[in-house]
């Protein structure tokens, strides 16, 4: 595949979408039959955990599609407003439980913009490759998720997962846990990397290249997927926006926003990577995205691995115990897997924070999902809600 | 052309088919109950405290001070202080618990209450098979199920218990010098400064090399 | 009398092993007459129940340690050894198991819906040549009767999935009867092809035309000829639809439906559901081993001393490999795009392939050197054409190609 | 067995097809009456062609085919009608449809 | 190996797989009898729908775009039955025969091409 | 052993042993999970079903999504108050013999999130549980463990007398009520007939 | 002969019954499958096989199909319930129907025609013979039931397409 | 970008009328954000979505806060005449600021990649169902989160489409975000049971005690 590259293609801008869009090509109850009311979750073995979409069919096609949550809802934000801010880090882990690391990350970054840490270079290098590495587990679970609903029985996600087994132990190495990392503080990280940790890594990451290619040559061009997932679930960019969309869904839809690149927090702007952007927003080009992302973010690893230099891993200023920031607010981002995840904090000067709210990309990516799915046919439902990449844990909180 | 995607597919799990026979990459199954994944150094699933010497509740490092049970973010530790108190490892005269439970069914495996813990009593185990068919008895683990000794620790986590040791070592000694220094001092209280600076200088040099494994929570 | 019964059945053993004629003749003059007819049937259908039922557990088992494989992963082997007994103990487990059958379900179509698929789908082995002289039942329109009994499987489904009164189960059934309604038709008119060349309907006389080598070693089995190859694919992509298998599982797709027509369905009534599938399937692949794979022939000369039906399960066999493998490989279709498959691309191209068969037939009076080659190279060309202008008209309709994607930096 | 048999038999099956085409009130249900009785028409032919030594051989045979092949373009074309009608209006209660008639 | 009458066979074949079928579901139904009492309940018989409780009935009017499916369907399961007859025939008939069965077919294939053209086999 | 005995014993009961081990063994190595997760643990059991871990050595790997067809309900991950009903509402549906997992921390008490407004502080204070698996989440080869513990509780179970498993005992139930939601909090918020608190025991020193 | 010709006769009677008179719509449709399946084994025992195989493959395989297509897509699975009353008189179609079956026994049963003669040894016809007289003689017919069917194919079609898919609507698209 | 000044100096050009207030913001992270009143809500978010030097389409972020009244306590010199003599006297001044709900979205620009402007808006009261203007009509991704808000706070959304409780069920009737929610008793087994958890877990353990 050859690929053009593009400078900086500028962002298309909101339009107004004030009015919900009309559904398109579905038709009128007069001509079908009666309509059958389906409950698809919360338990159903397409849904990513307890999701439920009450649809409403005509035939196989759907004509209404309401997503309903909140049966995963943990009281995430009311345990965080309970307890102290360090208590809080080991359940961003269980947020979107795929990606601990990045969670870790946006939370410690709110953290430090409430309280201004800093956290020193060595610990900037370690979030960076903890975080590529994460988004790359994120990927490649998803992949094997989004084939599973289609349809195909296992091996795409035994794959992915005998893949991610790799990084789990990774993670498992540096921070004692394969899922639940609880692995960054306020102004630095927890540990440090452990004696042979890189050069694992760095093996790892170099054999990426390969599974992706094998991927690739498993499915990509298979033209089944291709028929499944092309001109399915379209999402136009202007919609997109609106409905603040992040993250590959967005960028699939061709709107250039990536927070490593909008934000440049952390050290992102020393990594030349580049974003890649889809044209047609419909799920072969979620899929394809995130593929491509990953053989970016191959590329950033290497270079990290190569890069890390020796030093102190947290900011001397930091505390563990008795940590109660200034009175003040902070709302702090970064490019998760899923898309933008915000950690909002407001301290009362208490050791713990008066308000702790979640921005989770997961939920508010599926604002349009009702959008991408009317009018197509409920096998379509499946695959359109596995390319938006939820996870119940963040959905809900 | 039409077909052909598929067929590269099928030639990607032909590959795989056949290499589950002679490459290890390929079959990654371990089995477990007869074969196991060696534990990763670092690998933490619910705390024990640990103990020194032989017997478990007289040897416990924990001086419940109360500390983890506070910071623990599911409030799984329930900690009673004994009346009475002993010496610890440096001879300081500290309480004991009296009971010290941690309830593993809320456990979260954070290790926030190992890195809270001031006087390294609390750790993380490694071993994970605990589950069973009672919930009420068997997953409250008390004081006497928690203790595990120092050569335990060694074994699951070498490198990190290690530098523990090391630095217990190195804090027990500074307080030993101290405290001979201050017995010196004062038996010989009319004795000359030099025979103090002569005092001092037995002192073993203490290299207390601060761990990078284990952030040393400010103290 | 025992002892001639003993030696009756040694005969009899002996005759089927070494593909001797007749052998159930080796046993039945030892009956007493009024029986003869009523034990001559039995003999031929209780070895069939028997080696097929075996066939299925082995099967189970084999798809779940393949699927492993294929998934650099072991699969089942700690039930006996290498988990040889694992069917033995999902059987028995099934058959212990609580039958629910939902309050507002139409209980007796919900009974009867997997005897009524479980016993058309056997009766389909009837006609099945398995060796040389093994063939139960040489019907004159044998073929016709395959496709009728297959045919009448799907009321059954439609049975399944309409009585549970499930939302999953009546969509499932829908799909089910859609897909099999639709890949009928080329499944047949592929084999029609087959029928022409051989003139005849009886699948033993199908396998009879196919013996022999040309030039001394390359089999005379119609999957090396074009139209041959041709139906062959057609017929196996239409008898994996027939057989729900991956990629055309849509009736019970997981995903999204659940189980399909499946999901009210526990205990023995879903193992018989199961088994009426795997049947299925291995009914479909001995059709198309006999039709196309030269039956029981054996693929080399020289090979013939093995017995005949070897070959066949063999063949059966590898037929069930491959769609083991397709499972492990291919995601599933969407009902539209399997509607289109069945009926904008295997239908024209199955029709299509019948002119070349018969192209193929009528060009036979070329006699000068290479006419064969010749041939085979016109029907090729006569049946690639439009498989490559119908392949691109069925994926090109959407646009669907493999994209070029632009980078920001 | 006798041709009688298989006539008389016919002629039963016929009944009940004409009587359930009659008597009920689903034009579907109708259909299928009338899809009966075209069957023991069907039957009618085979046992003639199987009895009758004036038959040519193979008519009655083909006859049959043949009437399949209209019986089942009749039943397409049937139950498309019925569908049609139930479009508009929105009943197959033959009843129904005759009021509405007017 | 045939036996005397094709019919025989298929009856006792009949009868056997119908035994087959129902004499694991019989087992099934003595041992839930003697040993296992069966145990129903209005949650457990209830439908199942993804652990909700099912709201309406599945048994509502189904929109079925499958059902021009079936008449094509119909019409060329008809068509196979002449088809058959043909082929059996075709190797001792003359090209002639041949044709007119490619008129037939092309008769046919003249309704399936107004349906692709007229969109009916383009679904939803 | 001599004849007498072995008369007495045949007459006795070495034919339910064996149809007892026989019905055991058939039971117990074939465990179809049901296909359910609900949150974090849910990634861990799958990557249990998973080419490393292989759950499918134990003929296990058939997650049946349809609980009609299912034997075990691995509650995988958090419960929630709204999510309850719909679990035993699934467990309810699931055919006899039917067994529970509860993996995970939050399964089995509510675990971190048990401070929740919204978490149920343990699965089975609704429906029973045969194996507990601490842990957040625990490793897929603690649930491997677990699974095998089930095997053996499978194997031990007798066929008659007062000990026998509750799906063999006419009396014994096998649906579970199903709470409802009510306006501050699940109604009931536990099932007395399956759950009481006991009272701590706190081992002294 | 008898026996096979009792059961089948009984089996296929009492479906046809079970089929005119159940209430719910599918199973009615279930029974006419049976009956037809019925007749086909009826064809098989006078040696029709081809016939006999032919039914199935259609009436079983299709026209069943097509029929529940059909009650589904007009009808809730168990409307005609609640409609049992019969509005027209149940008496006088019974009354009719019973009528024409008295005079058909009556013609058959005194028609010389009918009594009295033994099954003609036809041998087994094959396939091939079919084929033959088939593509010889009845080449006519079989293009006229070409015609037919493609008649009934746009015919069905045609009736049967739901108004938003009228080919002038669909047309532009195509 | 432009300072919250400055958008704040043209916001009151733009719309004399509307009543703005800004509140600062002590952290490091120094985001100051913008209160706006409930009529000018939809028009001032909808100019910021437009203006081309903003171009905010993108509505990141949205929540509620819970603001309990808030007793404040501040001394105070006042003269006053205290037996006809005018004396500086030392007063404690009690003022309580009413609590109130407060809903706030973050906005960015995708387009300019610039960011954040931060707008509240604040209920009258805390009374359960107290309105303020939903602004899912200008940006849609706030649907989902003033719904949540909606639900866990109690704030009303004038004007939003589809206003359900997102995250409990129907027929739940408290919003356990809000500061002074009282959870329901439900620690029958309490084994480490600590502050308020053992207060609960006493009752029932004292329950069980009781024969
Ligand atoms: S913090 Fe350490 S010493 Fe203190 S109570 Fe806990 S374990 Fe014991
Ligand atoms: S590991 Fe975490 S949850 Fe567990 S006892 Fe320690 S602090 Fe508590
Ligand atoms: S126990 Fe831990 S890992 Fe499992 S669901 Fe609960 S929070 Fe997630």
């Amino acid at each position: 595949m050859s690929e053009s590259e593009l400078l900086s293609a500028p962002a298309p801008t909101a339009m107004n979408y004030e009015i919900r869009p009309k559904p398109a090509g579905t038709s009128d109850a007069e001509v079908g039959g009666e309509l059958l009311e389906v409950a698809m979750g919360p338990h159903h073995p397409s849904t990513h955990g307890v999701f439920r979409m009450d649809v409403v069919l005509d035939g196989e096609q759907v004509v209404k599609l309401k997503p309903v949550f909140g049966y995963l809802h943990r009281n995430h934000e009311k345990i965080a407003e309970n307890t102290t801010y360090l208590a809080s880090m080991p359940y961003t882990d269980r947020l979107d439980y795929l990606c601990s690391m990045t969670n870790n990350w946006a939370y410690a970054l709110s953290v430090e913009r409430l309280t201004g840490l800093i956290p020193p270079e060595r610990a900037e290098y370690i979030r960076v490759i903890t975080a590529e590495l994460t988004r790359l587990v994120n990927h490649t679970c998803l992949i094997g998720f989004l084939l599973q609903d289609m349809g195909a029985l296992g091996t795409p996600l035994m794959y992915a997962f005998r893949q991610r087994e790799l990084i789990l132990d990774l993670f498992e190495s540096l921070s004692g846990s394969r899922m639940m990392c609880n692995y960054m503080r306020f102004g630095g990280c927890r540990a440090d990397l452990p004696a042979g940790w890189l050069e694992q890594a760095a093996q790892v990451v170099g054999g990426y290249g390969q599974f992706l290619d094998e991927f690739q040559a498993l499915i990509s061009e298979n033209e089944i997927l291709v028929a499944r997932s092309q001109g399915v679930g379209v999402l136009p960019a202007e919609l997109a926006i609106n409905s603040s969309i992040t993250g590959p869904m967005l960028r699939a839809s061709g709107v250039n926003f990536d927070l490593r690149k909008a934000d440049r927090y952390g050290i992102y702007d020393r990594f030349p990577f580049r974003v890649p952007l889809g044209d047609h927003g419909d799920v072969y080009d979620r899929y394809m995205i995130r593929l491509l992302e990953m053989r970016e973010s191959v590329k950033i690893l290497e270079q990290a691995l190569r890069e890390i230099p020796a030093g102190p891993i947290i900011d001397p200023k930091a505390k563990i115990r008795g940590f109660r920031p200034k009175a003040g607010e902070a709302y702090g981002r970064i490019e998760c897997p899923k898309g933008e995840l915000g950690f909002y904090l407001i301290s009362d000067g208490s050791p713990n924070p008066y308000r702790y709210r979640v921005r989770p990309p997961s939920l508010i990516n599926l604002t349009v999902l009702e959008d991408m799915c009317l009018g197509q046919t409920v096998a379509d439902a499946v695959i359109i809600l596995g390319s938006v990449d939820i996870v119940l844990g963040e959905v809900d909180r | 052309m039409l077909g052909e995607g598929i067929i590269k597919g099928m030639a990607e799990t032909a590959r795989n088919f056949l290499g589950s026979y002679h490459d290890a990459a390929r079959l990654t199954t371990v089995e477990f109950p007869e074969d196991k994944i060696p534990a990763k150094e670092s690998a933490r699933n619910f705390p024990f405290l640990v103990h020194d010497g032989e017997d478990a509740m007289q040897g416990l490092r924990c001086v419940a001070c109360q500390i983890c049970e506070k910071e623990c973010p599911p409030k799984c530790i329930f900690i009673i202080k004994d009346t009475n108190k002993k010496p610890d490892y440096v001879g300081k005269l500290q309480f004991q618990p009296k009971v010290f439970d941690i309830d593993v069914s809320v456990c979260m495996s954070c290790q926030i209450c190992v890195e809270v813990c001031p006087f390294d009593a609390i750790k993380m185990d490694t071993d994970f098979e605990l589950g069973g068919s009672d919930r009420f008895g068997g997953l409250l683990l008390n004081k006497r199920r928690l203790a595990k000794p120092n050569s335990y620790y060694h074994t699951i986590h070498p490198t990190e218990a290690a530098e523990v040791d090391g630095r217990l070592a190195a804090e027990k000694a500074k307080v030993e010098a101290k405290a001979k220094a201050d017995a010196e001092a004062k038996a010989k209280a009319a004795a000359a400064a030099a025979a103090a600076k002569a005092a001092a200088q037995t002192t073993p040099p203490v290299v207390a090399s601060t761990p990078a494994a284990v952030v040393t929570p400010a103290k | 009398m025992i002892a001639d019964l003993l030696n009756g059945i040694g005969l009899l053993l002996w005759r089927v092993v070494s593909d001797q004629p007749d052998a159930k003749g080796a046993l039945l003059p030892v009956l007493p007459a009024v029986l003869q007819p009523v034990v001559s049937a039995v003999l031929s259908v209780a070895p069939i129940i028997g080696v097929f039922a075996s066939l299925f557990a082995l099967t189970t088992l084999l798809e779940r340690k393949g699927l492993g494989r294929i998934q650099n992963r072991l699969g089942p082997n700690r039930v006996g050894p290498f988990g040889i007994l694992q069917p033995a103990a999902d059987g028995l487990k099934m058959l212990t198991k609580e039958d629910i059958i939902p309050r507002s379900a139409d209980k007796v179509v919900h009974f009867l819906a997997p005897v009524c698929l479980a016993v058309p789908t056997l009766l389909a082995f009837a006609v099945l040549p398995y060796g040389r002289n093994l063939v139960p039942l040489d019907l004159d329109a044998g073929l016709l009767f395959f496709f009728a009994v297959g045919a009448s499987t799907e009321l059954s489904i439609f049975m399944a999935g309409w009585s549970s009164r499930n939302k999953y189960s009546l969509l499932g059934a829908m799909r089910a009867i859609a897909q099999m309604i639709s890949y009928e038709i080329p499944l047949i008119v592929s084999s029609v092809t087959v029928v022409m060349m051989t003139g005849t309907l009886s699948p033993m006389h199908i396998v009879e035309h196919q013996a022999g080598f040309i030039w001394g070693f390359i089999p005379h089995w119609y999957v090396l000829t074009p139209w041959g190859f041709a139906g062959f694919v057609i017929f196996t992509i239409a008898s994996l639809a027939e057989s729900n298998r991956s990629p055309f599982d849509l009736p019970e797709a997981e995903s999204e439906l659940i189980a399909g027509h499946l999901t009210e369905y526990s205990g023995f009534k879903y193992a018989l559901f199961f088994l009426a599938e795997y049947l299925g399937m291995f009914a479909i692949s001995g059709l198309g081993v006999t039709l196309f794979l030269g039956g029981w022939h054996a693929p080399l000369p020289g090979l013939e001393w093995i017995p005949s039906f070897v070959w066949f399960f063999g063949k059966l066999v590898s037929m069930v490999f491959l769609f083991i493998w397709i499972r492990g490989t291919v995601p599933r279709l969407r009902v539209d795009q399997l509607l289109n498959l069945a009926w904008k691309f295997l239908l024209p191209l199955a029709l299509i392939n019948l002119v070349v068969a018969a192209v193929w037939h009528f060009t036979a009076v070329w006699t000068f050197p290479g006419a064969l080659v010749v041939r085979w190279l016109l029907g090729a060309a006569l049946i690639g054409g439009p498989y490559v202008l119908l392949g691109s008209a069925l994926s090109g309709a959407k646009k669907n190609t493999l994209r070029v994607y632009r980078y920001a930096t | 067995m006798q041709l009688h048999h298989y006539l008389l038999f016919s002629a039963l099956l016929f009944a009940v097809g004409l009587a359930g085409a009659l008597t009920r009130r689903n034009a579907i249900l109708v259909l299928i009456g009338v899809e009966l009785m075209l069957n023991a028409a069907n039957l009618n032919f085979i046992a003639f062609w199987r009895f009758l030594p004036e038959a040519p051989a193979m008519h009655g045979l083909l006859f049959v085919l043949f009437t399949i092949a209209v019986a089942a373009a009749e039943a397409a074309v049937g139950l498309a009608l019925i569908i049609a009608i139930y479009r508009h209006y929105r009943s197959t209660q033959v009843d129904d449809l005759r009021s509405l008639h007017g | 190996m045939a036996t005397d009458s094709p019919y025989l066979l298929i009856t006792v074949f009949l009868v056997a797989a119908a035994g087959f079928a129902l004499a694991p579901l019989a087992m099934a139904f003595a041992w839930a009898r003697l040993f296992s009492p069966q145990k129903s309940g209005p949650e457990k018989n209830a439908v199942y729908e993804c652990g909700l409780q099912s709201r309406g009935d599945a048994w509502v009017r189904f929109r079925s775009e499958y059902y021009l499916y079936g008449i094509i369907f119909l019409i060329f399961d008809v068509e196979t039955i002449f088809l058959l007859p043909f082929a059996v025939a075709f190797t001792g008939l003359p090209v002639g025969a041949f044709l007119a069965m490619i008129v037939f077919l092309l008769l046919l294939v003249e309704g399936l091409v107004w349906a692709w053209r007229k969109g009916i086999l383009t679904w939803a | 052993m001599d004849e007498g005995l072995r008369n007495e014993l045949s007459k006795q009961g070495v034919f339910t042993t064996k149809l007892t081990d026989l019905y055991n063994w058939g039971r117990k190595n074939s465990v179809w999970p049901l296909q359910f997760g609900l949150a974090c643990c849910a990634i861990e059991m799958i990557a249990a079903s998973m080419a490393r871990y292989d759950l499918a050595r134990f003929g296990a790997e058939v997650f049946r999504p349809s609980p009609r067809q299912a034997d075990l309900m691995i509650v995988a991950g958090t419960v929630t108050k709204k999510m309850a009903p719909q679990v035993v509402r699934l467990y309810n549906q699931m055919p006899e013999p039917k067994y529970v997992i509860a993996m995970g921390a939050c399964a089995i008490s509510g675990g971190p999130f048990k401070q929740g407004y919204n978490v149920l502080k343990g699965v089975d204070r609704f429906i029973p549980v045969d194996i507990h698996i601490p842990g957040c989440p625990p490793r897929p080869e603690a649930l491997i463990h677990a699974f095998m513990l089930l095997q053996q509780k499978i194997a031990a179970q007798t066929f008659t007398g007062a000990g026998r498993p509750r799906f063999l005992d006419p009396a014994g139930p096998s649906e579970f009520p199903v709470p409802e939601f009510g306006a501050h909090d699940l109604v009931p918020p536990n099932n007395p007939a399956i759950w009481r608190a006991p009272k701590v025991q706190r081992a002294e020193s | 002969m008898e026996i096979p010709f009792a059961i089948l006769t009984a089996l296929t009677l009492v479906s046809a019954l079970a089929a005119m008179s159940l209430r719910n719509l599918v199973h009615c449709a279930l029974c006419l499958a049976l009956t037809l399946a019925g007749l086909a084994a009826l064809y098989l025992q006078l040696g029709a096989q081809f016939a006999g195989f032919a039914q199935i493959l259609v009436y079983v395989g299709a026209v069943a199909i097509l029929v529940v297509f059909a009650i589904l897509l007009t009808n809730r699975g168990d409307q005609a319930a609640a409609t049992r009353a019969p509005a027209r008189s149940w008496v006088t179609g019974a009354g009719i129907a019973v009528a024409v079956f008295a005079v058909l026994a009556r013609v058959i049963l005194t028609s010389s025609l009918a009594t009295g003669h033994p099954m003609v040894d036809r041998g087994s016809p094959t396939v091939k013979d079919l084929g033959m007289q088939l593509m010889t003689q009845y080449v006519l017919p079989l293009e006229v039931i070409g015609l037919l069917l493609t008649a009934a194919t746009l015919g069905a079609v045609i009736i049967a397409l739901p108004e938003k898919k009228t080919p002038a609507a669909a047309a532009p698209n195509h | 970008m432009e300072t919250l000044e400055q958008i704040q100096a043209r916001l009151t050009a733009e719309f004399p009328a509307a009543r703005l207030e800004r509140v600062a913001n002590e952290s490091a992270a120094g985001q100051p954000s913008l209160v706006v009143d409930h009529a000018h809500g939809q028009a001032i978010a909808r100019w910021l979505r437009d203006d081309p030097a903003l171009r905010l389409d993108y509505c990141s972020n949205v929540t509620g806060v819970d603001w309990l009244p808030l007793e404040t306590s501040t001394k105070t010199r006042v003269k006053k005449v205290v037996d006809g003599v005018e004396k500086e006297v030392e007063e404690t001044v009690k003022s309580v600021r009413p609590g109130y709900l407060e809903a706030v979205y973050h906005l960015y620009s995708m387009s300019l990649r610039h960011g954040p402007v931060i707008l509240r808006l604040r209920t009258a009261d805390r009374a359960v169902g107290a309105p303020v203007p939903s602004l899912t009509p200008v940006w849609r991704g706030a649907e989902f989160q003033e719904r949540e808000i909606y639900d866990l706070f109690g704030i009303v959304f004038e004007g939003h489409p589809d206003l359900r409780r997102l995250l409990m069920w129907e027929g739940y009737q408290d919003h356990p975000m809000r500061k002074d929610y009282a959870e329901p008793d439900d620690y029958e087994y309490e084994p480490t049971p600590h502050d308020e958890v053992l207060e609960k877990a006493g009752k029932h353990a004292a329950a069980e005690v009781r024969p």
